[in-house]
């Protein structure tokens, strides 16, 4: 009896494998990329899907992807998709955006394309700063947490409280599906692209608006190694936002 | 064959895949890629028992994992 | 068709925009502009479109930045505090070369203002209210019939160029009614096709991209270059005015928008009752604004007044056509105190007296 | 041939559709026309006005600086523009108000519109009185036109008060005759 | 005080408006001004100030007003897009006259474009960006040192006019290191008073307002004809620029920024090996622009050179102030490409060919 | 025994006698004025108080409060507040909103004031509405309801679902006190007015930020006589925007 | 005197005070005031108890109310 | 005097403090400094390079277009920047990188300061290993001012690295001393 090699894993057609991404050592915004674009190359549905990039550092997210994308402006990526889905409602949308991006500048955008219950799917990086920029505080920071522009570490009184934007969303009725995962291990890995999964099968079935947040490593400006940046990750942002599904469509398990 | 194979290239020498792999089949190589990096590679690979688990951590598409099968008659 | 239809100027151009084949209107309530909002939504459903009220204007244009990329005909409106709030959209867009039609409803200002008519933001819609080295084409009409035709060419001119047209009106002409016969509706199906749009990669082997980011130098510079290559083929091509009594005049009057009708009840007046050989000079495009022209034309003349509701914005474009060849007067008022045609009036004696060659008045 | 107006009022009081049914009569017998609305600093309770021009040439200018005719339904709008009506021209007021009025150079007409209109039971159709009024001193515009104006100013759900309001133009009419006589 | 410390420009900036007073920064963080946000993260709180970190730059401009209103020394900072976003406050704090120190970095455009040095929001900056009859007063240093005097007698001349100053800097002058000697702290106590605040009626029977709401159309043309005279008074009284050989010169070379210190390089060496007579005239303020002062340099010179690193942008104020006088060319690269010496050396010896007299070219 | 007549009520001190108000007649945007003016009076700190006046009907509310005022660009009152705030710490700051001004372009501005704990006061007039542009859909637009902008009635697939501010506010650990109350009858403004005044202690205890939602009518776009309107308000909006305190800080009744 | 007392002139004639009433004692005149709006007044002194909630309810500042109270000696 | 410097690599090899020093040092020695950093277009694991100036004239402008000497710690900024060098000037590169200098015209410096470093067991140190072999060249900056400039360039929870960078500084010197021997 002879032995063949059968694939357990193979890179997804729906990113670019002659480029090589900008990100850090480790930055899970790679790992993000890859699920995104497994679940849309599985979904089929890679040849009928516009994505739109944010400011922030996925910016050149464009690069990666082997679908068509627009670039928005900071912030704004919410409204864009907005623009292109209502052009185009039988294709798939999706925003990718970071914590800066879309709970800071664009916080009024999230709100109103989820409060529309656009039928878009937004894939939300939260790594809990400001990446791109070099380590600012992001709306997502914990207290105490030092970053460039809260050098002593974030102090409430002064610069307020983290946003928990899942479940700020989850008081919309226009979702249909919200849910938070994170990246820090393989198993959460496989359960985000479950959710990932969900929210763009919502989509395709013109359910309205889905999200997904994403725990996310900035190894490089939170100063830590790769591997325990994923810890940090585990140990202090999964307790302050909790994991799970918040909103699911009726009838979806 | 390796069970494993790393695209080394495209290896950021994070890491990430030796500590997730369950078995330690994983280490990173001395000599830097072109990049800078120092890559991964199946160390042991007697140790893999192709859980792919190593694959769905690497943030870059470095890594494809096979799995052996015996090379029954082909499936209809 | 061919029928003269009493409208507002806002409705005039709502209607010929769906008639020149857009189906997309995203938007943001905001006197004076608001009735051709709400004649979008009240249409656009009905006519296959999509009439979207978004949660403001920084929203709105970067909606219509996503249906442009995507494709579409698409357009927007607005008054000026909102046009303020556009300005990285619009920057975004000339970045990324996007076609659309974007409507300002000129109100007073600075700042929260008031809701009555002005012409003071010449400057941001023809130099560039955004960051960067771009140009909006800016179209002024100065009636609700000018207001309808112009927008229906917009969105041609917008797709040739891949630029945005920015219709720059005031309440004047977006309030009163006036007969208006509105050009025959386009055959969605006649419009032109858009290979570069975002629409789903399908069976093309690279993806399609709307961006405007460079991150090297040297292509940033690149896109530049292309702009304004660009850009000079616009000003060969699309520049426009109108012109009335300029043949041998004496004196010029520029002024544009409503402005420039209230200068032509002036001159009318004037040649009626004066003799005045005076002549008007209106600019209908802003950007690129008719400088050779209008050169030729201040050439013979003794000088050039600028009307505007501004307290002299415009005026700088005929200082720089003119170049010192014969002097260049302003008369304005702004804040949205519309002059009246006896001001305009006084004005333009008030230019004669000073440039008869036998006033010898040193000018300036 | 040209005529040009102001009428202006209290927001709720007609003003801006008494201008446009002449605007829009114009426009069916041929003249070039134009309306241009007004609203007072205040939005809300404020006062409310409209300039309208009827001219055998394109109208230069929709704005009316200095009206042959102004109409004025309340005390605000009197003293906002009374000045401004050229010399020889006309003022309509609701009577009561031509105390306010100082000019000797202009026609003053003062005519009990909001009364006539009440004997209609309706005082909404006292613009159509003032309407009639001056259709009265200007025969420019035919019955007809007038009508089908109406019909397309006046919203759908209110067209059964169509015929109140050629009553209260016919009314307007009687009374500027009379005033005249 | 007096010690010459090695300091970015966006670090000077920020520690001179600490000592200009300045106890309130508003900010979003932005390529490349974020030194200058990080530096006043690092130094306010503990000096007796706040640190905020906005939202997004609408909001930023928006505390700004807020903090302004109420009396403070106030400052912000960003770069292109961010700035574009600014624009309706910043037209709001025009029509409430609230002074305030506003820096733009200026990256690449249009659109994200890039994180490299340019000047392409010059319209921007001296035409007003937002709606509006109004001005900013724009201040571009051209070092690190330079940037830290200006912002220092930025605060000053805000209040001494209720204006916004705008500091107009480029990333070679922001993230430059070079030596810089600080001015002295001030004395909060020693501060002008600001009776117009609102700080809380206390003991006053009227309310103060700060606003730039006037629905009656005189008042708000009263309140721009009160901006209007405020900026005559202020182009009377701020106009800055500064000169370089430009006594005897044949040529002159006009820029401002970080370019100007390029043209100084080059015309230093063309003096130096070619012995070519060539000035430099360096805007200073560029709103108000000094216009006076260069069309009498300008007049008795061959040819005006202004090099911007825009597609051409001040050229336009250049041409305005010489009025045909004598040629005026443009040399210029955007998007983030820095001219190199050689070619501004080369650029001017084309001017300087094209506007020898025996070279009879017909110019323009 | 002679009888002499003792005040019940008088008009509060913290509004101009001497101007009446451009408001519709009925519209209760005058009731809320009056609550927040009294409430001034009566904690004794209209000396001290700075109020920011937004873009909506209330634009000229600065023309009738008896203190300190700014007026706000559309949607950024509360960036002005904290502006003000944080330049006078010691002083009352409070901004007047409508619900297009905050929950439609001013939603990323009150999002972070209240995530920031911002101890500034915010009077939130929800009226279904744009009342000052003559009627358009607000966010809070209830399903159905007909307005300028949604001619037949507002449809959730095409325009979205009204938002309920005060929920989504109370996701959030920066507000220390949280109300809705309305303005129907004289019950509810009785209570409406106790809300206020909570908010007003919540900031001078130094608690952080307050906002009172105050459901209000717009006769004059709603298309209702002045009595109507409320009942408009009692049948439609109560029933959507659940009146009540949604957040309360510690030790407070 | 009344209980109750309007200021006629800043009265916008909005129905609300006199719908509030538990008790009926209101109505609104025929008159116009000088806004053109139809005042409301107390048309039945006799029903007030001084409750004050008409003047809860109005928007406008018009109304003030006052309770008899037997002037007993004056509380130190 | 003038001196005009690139120093080029990856971002983490400390080109930019290598650069800042000589300013630092620069400065103190009482010389006109710039120094000015430059991201490459990624931000993200890029190339970084600064230019550097000190003259006895005031600086016209930070950025230096033909520097008089290349200090490149890999081949990217080799490629970028070998043919801006003056003719006549200097390129320092690492050992194994010099091949792709095609330049005649320049004198060509290649050491092995990443074994160096490797040799004080912190191949961090490969910079200050460069900045002693550039000294060597140039001996305008006294130990002081460049014992001085480190301090200040360094963050204060690395000084105890100073001595090993000190000893880096003198490794350089000794090689550059060697390869000019
Ligand atoms: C209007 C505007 N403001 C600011 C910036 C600068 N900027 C770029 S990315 C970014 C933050 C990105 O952070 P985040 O969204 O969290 O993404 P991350 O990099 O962390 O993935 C900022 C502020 C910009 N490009 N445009
Ligand atoms: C930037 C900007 N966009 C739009 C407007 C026009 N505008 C004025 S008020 C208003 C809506 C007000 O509605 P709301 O906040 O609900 O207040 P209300 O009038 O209902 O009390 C709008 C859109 C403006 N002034 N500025
Ligand atoms: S800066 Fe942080 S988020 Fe950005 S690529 Fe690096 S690790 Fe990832
Ligand atoms: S497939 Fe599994 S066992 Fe094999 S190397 Fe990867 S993680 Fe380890
Ligand atoms: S996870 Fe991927 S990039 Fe990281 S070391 Fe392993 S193979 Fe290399
Ligand atoms: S429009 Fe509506 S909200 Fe505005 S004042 Fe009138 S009733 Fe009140
Ligand atoms: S006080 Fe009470 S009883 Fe008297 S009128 Fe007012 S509501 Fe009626
Ligand atoms: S509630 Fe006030 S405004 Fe309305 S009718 Fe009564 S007294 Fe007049
Ligand atoms: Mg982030
Ligand atoms: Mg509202």
């Amino acid at each position: 009896m002879s032995v063949t090699l059968r694939p357990v894993f193979e890179p997804t057609r729906g990113l670019r494998s002659d480029r090589v991404t900008h990100y850090c050592p480790g930055c899970t915004h790679g790992v993000a990329h890859r699920l995104v674009a497994e679940v849309l190359e599985e979904l089929g549905v890679l040849e009928r899907t516009v994505g739109v990039a944010s400011v922030g550092c996925s910016v050149l997210a464009y690069n990666y992807f082997l679908v068509d994308m627009q670039e928005a402006a900071h912030g704004r990526a919410p409204a864009v998709a907005t623009g292109i889905k209502r052009v185009l409602p039988d294709r798939v949308v999706f925003a990718y955006q970071g914590d800066g991006d879309l709970a800071a500048i664009g916080m009024a955008e999230i709100v109103h394309a989820a409060a529309r219950g656009e039928n878009i799917t937004v894939i939300f990086i939260n790594n809990a700063n400001y990446g791109m920029t070099s380590g600012q505080m992001a709306p997502t920071t914990l207290v105490g947490q030092r970053t460039t522009t809260t050098p002593l570490g974030r102090d409430p009184a002064q610069a307020g409280y983290p946003i928990r934007v899942a479940e700020l969303l989850d008081t919309l009725d226009g979702p249909a599906y919200i849910a938070r995962g994170s990246l820090h291990d393989t198993a959460h890995v496989l359960q985000a692209k479950r959710y990932i999964r969900k929210a763009f099968q919502a989509q395709l079935e013109g359910r309205g608006f889905s999200l997904v947040e994403l725990l996310s490593s900035c190894p490089t400006n939170w100063g830590l190694e790769p591997v325990e940046a994923l810890d940090f990750i585990r140990e202090r942002l999964v307790p302050h936002y909790p994991l799970g599904e918040l909103r699911k469509p009726e009838g979806v398990r | 064959m390796d069970r494993v194979l790393f695209d080394a290239a495209r290896c950021k020498g994070c890491g990430l895949c030796v500590s997730a792999c369950p078995e330690g089949a994983l280490a990173q190589r001395e000599e830097a890629n072109r990049m800078g990096y120092h890559p991964a590679y199946l160390a042991e690979p007697a140790k893999c028992v192709s859980c792919g688990l190593c694959a769905v951590i690497c943030p870059d598409l470095v890594i494809r994992v096979y799995r052996p099968v015996a090379a029954a008659v082909p499936a209809r | 068709m061919g029928e003269r239809e009493l409208m507002k100027g806002n409705e005039a151009m709502a209607e010929a925009a769906i008639r020149a084949g857009c189906r997309y209107f995203f938007g943001y309530p905001i006197t004076p502009q608001s009735e051709l909002l709400e004649y979008m939504a009240r249409h656009l459903a009905g006519r296959g479109g999509v009439f979207l009220q978004a949660e403001s204007e920084v929203s709105a244009i970067n909606m219509v930045y996503g249906a442009a990329g995507a494709g579409a005909r698409v357009m927007t409106a607005t008054s000026s505090p909102g046009f303020s709030l556009m300005q990285e959209g619009l920057s975004y867009m000339a970045g990324a070369e996007l076609p659309a039609v974007v409507v300002n409803v000129v109100r007073g200002g600075p700042g929260l203002g008031g809701l009555q008519p002005a012409q003071s933001d010449y400057f941001q819609a023809t130099k560039g209210g955004g960051h960067g080295d771009y140009r909006l084409i800016v179209l002024a009409p100065s009636s609700p019939q000018e207001a309808a035709d112009l927008v229906y060419e917009a969105f041609d001119v917008a797709d040739r160029y891949r630029n945005v047209v920015l219709i720059l009106a005031d309440s004047i002409l977006a309030q009163a009614m006036e007969p208006v016969e509105l050009p025959p509706a386009r055959d969605p199906a006649s419009l032109p096709a858009k290979p570069w749009a975002t629409v789903g990669r399908g069976e093309r082997a690279e993806p399609n991209l709307v961006n405007s980011l460079y991150l090297a130098a040297e292509d940033l510079w690149a896109l530049n270059q292309r702009l304004q290559a660009k850009y000079r083929r616009i000003e060969a091509e699309e520049t426009r005015w109108a012109e009335e009594w300029t043949e041998e005049a004496d004196w010029l009057v520029v002024a544009y928008g409503s402005m420039a009708r209230i200068a032509l009840a002036a001159i009318r007046q004037l040649r009626r009752e004066e003799g005045l050989r005076v002549g008007l000079f209106r600019p209908i495009s802003l950007w690129p604004f008719p400088s050779r022209a209008l050169a030729r034309r201040a050439a013979g003349t003794r000088g050039v007044l600028t009307m505007e509701m501004s307290t002299g914005q415009m005026v700088e474009d005929v200082r720089l056509a003119v170049e010192g060849a014969v002097p260049v007067r302003f008369f304005g008022k702004t804040g949205g105190v519309v002059p009246e045609v006896e001001e305009a009036v006084e004005a333009i004696r008030r230019m004669v007296a000073e440039t008869e060659p036998r006033h010898a008045h040193p000018v300036r | 041939m040209e005529r040009t107006l102001i009428v202006a009022g209290f927001g709720g009081q007609g003003v801006l559709s008494l201008g446009m049914v002449i605007a829009r009569a114009g426009m069916s017998e041929g003249y070039e026309v134009s309306w241009l609305p007004s609203y007072g600093p205040e939005q809300r309770g404020g006062t409310a006005n409209c300039h309208v021009i009827l001219s055998d040439e394109p109208v230069a200018c929709p704005l009316v600086g200095h009206p042959q005719t102004l109409i004025a339904f309340n005390l605000p709008s009197l003293e906002k523009f009374a000045q401004r009506v050229v010399p020889g021209g006309e003022i309509l007021v609701e009577s009561g108000l031509e105390a306010a009025v100082t000019r000797e150079d202009v026609r003053l007409y003062a005519l009990p519109a909001l009364e006539e209109a009440n004997r209609f039971g309706d005082t909404r159709v006292a613009n159509m009185v003032m309407l009639g009024a001056w259709l009265e001193l200007h025969p420019i515009l035919g019955d007809e036109a007038i009508e089908d104006a109406l019909r397309r100013v006046i919203s759908k759900r209110h067209h059964d008060l169509l015929p109140l309001d050629l009553e209260a133009i016919r009314a307007g009419r009687r009374l500027m005759a009379m005033a005249r006589a």
